[in-house]
């Protein structure tokens, strides 16, 4: 049989995620389907639209009924997904996880953008536009991996190098942009000396910056992912800048992962995989980086036109 | 010839498989007060919730003045002219007496605002000619005869020509329903139509003009209240002929003592004290709101926390609540049926087995549901209750039934000491006979009764004795031949106790 | 001298309202000498607007609550609004007219609800949440999951989310507008005494010759109406649309009326009440906030004091009813 | 013919239980002509799996409404089950003594909450609301917010979550067991039938010795201490406790026991009719999913289906109560 890099006709691939509606996933998909389709694959949108860690599990399992080559899963946790994705790998599908691991399963790569880079590079910023001895505070998400990780890292980066930088306030506004309103509201008040506020997410950052400009203050906002809103903000000058996870390559490297893993038999690298009985498609984690968005790169972030004349 | 004001003809509904009315009649004229009457079950409140509208009917027709018309619900009786005072009470709890009274208008009214000064002044004289009832209180305070008198005064605030009261005396004593018909007496001296039901035959003979007479959805007859007897009309009523209406009284001495109270006092009612015994029906009297209720309620720990010692069978008890006085024999009969008496929405089964579900039970607590049916169904025929099965809900029985399955309910139990709290409010003649026969029978295999009526007739026929209340003190007690209306009224007046102080 | 206190404080407020009034203030003692940014104008206004706007939905879900129903579709109905505005302003429509068509958009919302409540029989519990699910499909396929950006809506239309009156900001006028008629409304008008009865014993109202279907299909629309105004307020605070806005609202605006004494059966509650109910949980959160509390911390102590305050009142309540009587 | 079949369906599941297993029939009917993979014991599986453990948590809701309350801490009182029993395993306890002491926390709370409720006399809403907040609050403040993992729970207490007795899921196993043993506690026998008469009328309840009190406190412990049992088997299947877990689980185990026929007023409900009614919301959510229905017509569909299943079965319910007075 040749070795080529190819579906055969009908070869599927499964992106299954969990917020199905969540517009994170969108740029992704659409990584993902262009590497399909330069392979010849058909490409499948699939998950739960709901938070619901068992309902995921079941889709999950109701996409591997439909026999596909391989997944790219997103696991909202990460061990509760052990057992499923083992299973899968037993039944002959490659899984990839993306955006949140399931480390201790046997999945064959894990794509994501370092949320630990992020945080490093959100610090040093700070420290750039405010000097290395001011007040800080942060908004956070308690329970959600990524951006729990964005934030504790955040904090003991600056611990660690700028001891002079002084956390004021830290408050779990969850995504919600109401709370981040009242939050910011009472941040402003009990600290008039607040310089920077690190988001981890954009919905919190539209609340914190309507609380801003209600309160009348300035202040350098800083926050991972893009919503239209914030881009707007961005644009207007309220928002300093956001660290954009490359969602495009994210996906795309994500099948590539996944279609590689289901077409090992192209690779013979030189280790033990074929005693081990290990899938010769091992990474333990590859970085698809980061966009740092400015009032100047601020156009080339509309979802809304990059999508359009997209399906 | 003028037609008469509400002529109902061949009226027929059904639930389901039951046909409620088969050809129902009435004809009511214009200042008449036109007595209504039939077993529990007949149809009587069917009848009366089509003329309001509440119900449609299957076929037949009702005209007014000659008119055909449709009824398609009560603002469209109210604008016909019709009043209903249901059989049950259906207030607005939280909502004060004066508002509950004027809802009707205030649904009507075109008045932007409202005006509470106004509306609790007309209240009070709509209240007036009734009882002292204070029209700021949330209905859900009253008593259940309190209750039912407001009731009342919203009907007769009602601007009607046709005027309908289903069982309105059935919580009353005689004083408020000589009130009750005083003023009925006036509204039908002004050309209104009063549709009036009721078992109490007394009533119907003193204030009636004519009267119809259903059995089984169907109209048996109707007549001037002057050419009948009335063993004519429970002829009619039952089918069959009632020998006696009271069983014997006690003869002889009564037995040994089943149950002292001694110096019970609570918020509402001081130093009260008696005894029941084998053999022995104690009936209790006074007026409305003098806390005969409340007595049997702190007695058996269902309200406040009366004070005071209590002896069963000659050893003292101490009784903490009222699963106490259950697990002991000691039962009461509540006199709101609906607020605690039956579970509306559960079948008649699990109604009549509620107090002691061991009984039907078999071992690890397993309900044989076999034997709760066949308990509540040799129990119903007892007490006469007219039901399609034992699974059926509570809700679709007429209400006289289901104060017998409130009273089936106790008598399930086999208790040693009943109070009984208006224990045939709604109940027909055929089957009041027989209660008050079940009730002798009881007295008589040793089990302590005590009676709370508002029926005088019943007081005096049944019981052997009877202690009266005034304002929360005994003031009197009557045995035998004492046993007279008269006596009775004289101890339950208000100041009977200063009065009685006053001759010693 | 204290029961004059209490007489004045329950003449301003109404019996009910006085417990609740009560643990407000004591709240903002403590809270005015735990931080000395309390008490400032900009925290008050602060604290003023994070409630202002859901108290609207609050007035909705309150008479509603009167009536005897519920409605758990607040939170999407609120993003619906948001959305349907969003979309048609950025299709070129004038943000006023579009608001109109989105709070019309929301009142048929309602009125599909209230149809299912009265004429075909089904709970307000199972139909709202249907609601709830659907209208957050309907934000979820206008938007594609993704908020809408409307930051170009013009400044006089922003003006009723951001703008102020002199120093009053404009949310809050409003809120304080929308809380008095509906107050007086359900206090002294005729129309919506009904509601109290219908909700209080359906059926008496109804041998009453009160329409109560008709009640009930109208409270129902009313609180959607409301939801639907207060999507546009905050539409035009955030100058975005997000279809995932309101989420968990439903308990919240559930929580704050029966704080301030509605009930789950109906026939009880008054709009005030509510208020303060609705003004004591955001009080609690703000000031957890401004003092900077561990986040791990805050949950436990918001439920704390949640129950706390609801078991002091009930004592209150219960007490001020025995005085009633003597 | 059609007559026999509706009696011999009736007698299977009781006259109010045929509605909803009829719609789930037409339900699996359509799936397995839509999809050829529906009608895999794979799926069949899978669909089980994802609602076997919410069951038992439905089992508790059920018994409670029937009692007159309602419990809005399930969720997090499940999530705290996983968290102390999961603190107790990495701190060197013994996993099954761990998950005993875990399900008695969770009876504790519940136990505070019968307390505030039936001596206090709060309602259970606000009350259930509180404690949701506060478990939630446990959870962050145990665990940091973050998941704990724990992957190395023996094999024989995973058995519990993952394990199969024969081709049949141990979970499985365990929700078919609890269902049929409350189904028949509840139909049956003389203790849980008080729970009936208690939520039917409580005063009537009380007018027949029954210490309701007692009975609406030991409902609301038992609800609590199934969420604690429900929430180990979740740890033994998914191998981590996770502090957010359950989030919006009570509506979602609420709305199953409403469509299953049990009533916000409480003397209503069977346990069998609440399982019917999670088994019909978990099997739309597993066809759109394996219809791969768009995400964004999901909601729309969901909420739809769930109104027309709740309207036939109204109106199927209403026409054997007629039929059913014969
Ligand atoms: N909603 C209902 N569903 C089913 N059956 C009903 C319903 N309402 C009444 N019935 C039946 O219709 C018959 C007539 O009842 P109705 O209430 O009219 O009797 P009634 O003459 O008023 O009796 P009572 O003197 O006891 O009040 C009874 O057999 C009753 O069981
Ligand atoms: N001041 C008051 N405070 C509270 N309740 C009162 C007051 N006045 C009257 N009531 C009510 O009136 C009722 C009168 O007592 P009770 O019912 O025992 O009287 P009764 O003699 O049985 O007469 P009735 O025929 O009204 O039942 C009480 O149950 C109580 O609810
Ligand atoms: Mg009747
Ligand atoms: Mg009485």
């Amino acid at each position: 049989q040749e070795k080529t890099l190819a579906c055969e006709p009908g070869e599927t691939y499964v992106m299954n995620v969990m917020v199905m509606g969540h517009p994170y996933w969108v740029p992704v998909f659409e990584g993902f389907k262009q590497a399909a389709d330069a392979m010849g694959c058909e490409a499948v949108f699939s998950g739960t639209p709901d938070y619901d860690i068992t309902k995921q599990i079941a889709s999950f399992e109701q996409d591997l009924v439909t026999n596909p080559k391989g997944i790219l899963l997103h696991p909202m946790q990460a061990d509760p997904f052990i057992d499923p994705i083992n299973r899968a790998i037993e039944a002959g599908v490659s899984v990839t996880t993306f955006a949140a691991d399931s480390p201790k399963s046997k999945r064959t790569a894990y794509v994501t953008s370092d949320n630990l880079a992020e945080a490093k590079f959100a610090a040093e910023e700070i420290v750039k536009v405010v000097g290395d001895s001011a007040e800080y505070a942060v908004l956070e998400n308690p329970g959600q991996s990524n951006h729990d990780l964005r934030v504790t890292a955040l904090i003991a980066y600056m611990e660690k190098n700028y001891p002079n930088m002084k956390l004021v306030g830290r408050q779990a506004t969850n995504q919600d942009p109401n709370a981040a309103f009242t939050a910011v509201s009472a941040m402003l008040q009990a600290n008039p000396d607040l310089a920077a506020l690190w988001i981890p997410e954009s919905g919190s950052a539209e609340g914190a910056v309507s609380a801003v400009k209600a309160a009348g203050d300035t202040l350098m906002i800083i926050h991972a992912d893009i919503s239209p809103t914030t881009l707007e903000e961005i644009k207007a000058g309220n928002i300093h800048m956001a660290l954009n996870p490359n969602q495009g390559i994210q996906g795309f490297v994500g099948f590539m992962n996944t279609f590689l893993g289901a077409h090992s038999d192209v690779i013979d690298p030189f280790n033990d995989y074929k005693v081990s009985g290990f899938n010769p498609m091992q990474i333990p984690f590859v970085d698809n980086g980061f966009a740092v968005i400015t009032k100047d790169n601020a156009d080339s972030f509309v979802l809304e036109q990059y999508m359009a004349g997209r399906n | 010839m003028t037609p008469p004001l509400l002529q109902l003809s061949d009226i027929h509904k059904s639930f389901g498989a039951i046909k409620a009315l088969r050809g129902a009649q009435l004809e009511l004229r214009a200042g008449e007060i036109h007595a209504l009457m039939g077993e529990n079950g007949a149809g009587k409140s069917t009848l009366m919730n089509i003329i309001d509208g509440i119900l449609q009917p299957s076929s037949g027709e009702i005209r007014i003045d000659g008119q055909r018309v449709q009824i398609d619900g009560p603002a469209t009786a109210q604008r016909l002219g019709i009043g209903l005072v249901h059989q049950e009470i259906a207030l607005c709890a939280d909502i004060s007496v004066a508002e509950n009274i004027f809802m009707a208008r205030t649904a009507q009214t075109k008045r932007p605002l409202m005006d509470s000064a106004d509306l609790v002044a007309r209240a009070r004289a709509v209240l007036a000619p009734l009882a002292e009832i204070d029209p700021r209180l949330p209905a859900g305070r009253l008593s259940i005869s309190q209750q039912q008198l407001v009731e009342i005064a919203k009907a007769l605030t009602l601007d009607c020509r046709i005027l309908i009261l289903d069982e309105p005396t059935a919580a009353l004593t005689e004083l408020e329903a000589q009130k009750l018909f005083t003023i009925l007496r006036g509204l039908a001296a002004r050309g209104i139509g009063i549709i009036y039901i009721s078992h109490r035959m007394a009533e119907i003979f003193a204030n009636c003009d004519r009267v119809t007479v259903m059995r089984d959805g169907q109209h048996i007859r109707t007549d001037e209240v002057a050419d009948l007897t009335p063993s004519d009309v429970v002829n009619a009523m039952v089918g069959r002929k009632l020998d006696t209406l009271y069983p014997p009284k006690m003869n002889g001495e009564r037995g040994a003592e089943i149950l002292r109270v001694q110096g019970l006092t609570d918020r509402r009612y001081q130093d009260v004290s008696f005894t029941l015994h084998k053999g022995e029906i104690l009936g209790i009297g006074g007026l409305i709101g003098a806390g005969r209720s409340e007595i049997a309620r702190g007695v058996t720990r269902l309200e406040g926390a009366a004070k005071g010692r209590v002896w069963l069978n000659g050893q003292e008890v101490v009784l903490r609540d009222y699963a106490d006085c259950i697990a002991r024999g000691i039962v009461y009969l509540s006199e709101d049926r609906k607020g605690d008496g039956i579970f509306l929405d559960m079948p008649i089964a699990a109604n009549v087995s509620a107090l002691n579900l061991r009984q039907v039970a078999g071992r690890f607590g397993v309900i044989d549901s076999g034997a709760e049916t066949a308990q509540a169904q040799s129990i119903g025929e007892t007490l006469r209750l007219k039901a399609g099965s034992m699974g059926h809900r509570v809700a679709s029985l007429s209400g006289g039934n289901q104060q017998k399955v409130a009273l089936a309910k106790l008598l399930a139990v086999k208790p040693r000491v009943i109070f009984l709290d208006e224990p045939t409010r709604g109940v027909d003649v055929g089957a009041k006979a027989e209660i008050h026969a079940i009730l002798r029978g009881l007295a008589e295999s040793g089990v302590g009764i005590a009676v709370i009526s508002s029926e005088m007739p019943e007081l005096i026929g049944l019981c052997d004795r009877v202690m009266v209340v005034s304002e929360g003190r005994l003031t009197g007690e009557l045995s035998g031949p004492d046993i007279t209306e008269a006596k009775i009224m004289t101890l339950a007046a208000p100041g009977a106790l200063a009065a009685s102080r006053n001759q010693n | 001298m204290e029961t004059q206190r209490q007489t004045f404080l329950s003449r301003l407020f109404g019996a009910r309202e006085t417990g609740l009034v009560l643990i407000i203030l004591a709240l903002f003692l403590i809270m005015t000498f735990a931080s000395p940014h309390f008490l400032t104008w900009t925290n008050m206004r602060a604290m003023t607007m994070a409630f202002s706007v859901e108290a609207i939905v609050v007035v909705g879900m309150t008479i509603l609550l009167i009536s005897g129903g519920i409605d758990l579709s607040v939170g999407s109905v609120t993003a619906l609004a948001m959305v349907v505005a969003g979309l048609l302003f950025l299709n070129g429509m004038d943000p006023w007219l579009a608001s109109l068509i989105a709070i019309l958009v929301c009142a048929g919302v309602g009125a599909i609800m209230g149809f299912f409540v009265t004429y075909v029989g089904l709970h307000h519990f199972i139909v709202s949440l249907a609601a709830m699910v659907i209208a957050r499909g309907l934000c979820l396929l206008g938007t594609g999951g993704r908020p809408l950006g409307l930051f170009e809506l013009p400044e006089n239309f922003k003006w009723i989310g951001i703008g102020s009156i002199g120093v009053i900001p404009v949310a809050i006028i409003i809120f304080v507008l929308f809380v008095a008629v509906f107050d007086f409304l359900l206090r002294r008008t005729t129309a919506f005494r009904l509601v109290y009865y219908t909700g209080s014993n359906e059926k008496a109202a109804a041998y009453s010759g009160i329409r109560t279907k008709r009640v009930i299909f109208l409270t129902t629309v009313l609180c959607s109406t409301l939801c639907g105004v207060a999507g546009i307020i905050y539409m035009a605070r955030f100058g975005s649309a997000q279809p995932t806005f309101g989420v968990g609202m439903e308990l919240n605006v559930i929580a704050a009326a029966v704080i301030g004494g509605a009930s789950l059966s109906g026939g009880k509650g008054t709009i005030l009440g509510a208020i303060l109910g609705a003004i004591l949980l955001s009080l609690v959160s703000s000031s957890l906030a401004l003092l900077n509390v561990s986040v791990y911390w805050q949950d436990i102590i918001r439920g704390s004091i949640l129950l706390a305050a609801v078991t002091f009142d009930h004592y209150l309540v219960k007490r001020q009813a025995m005085g009633g009587r003597a």
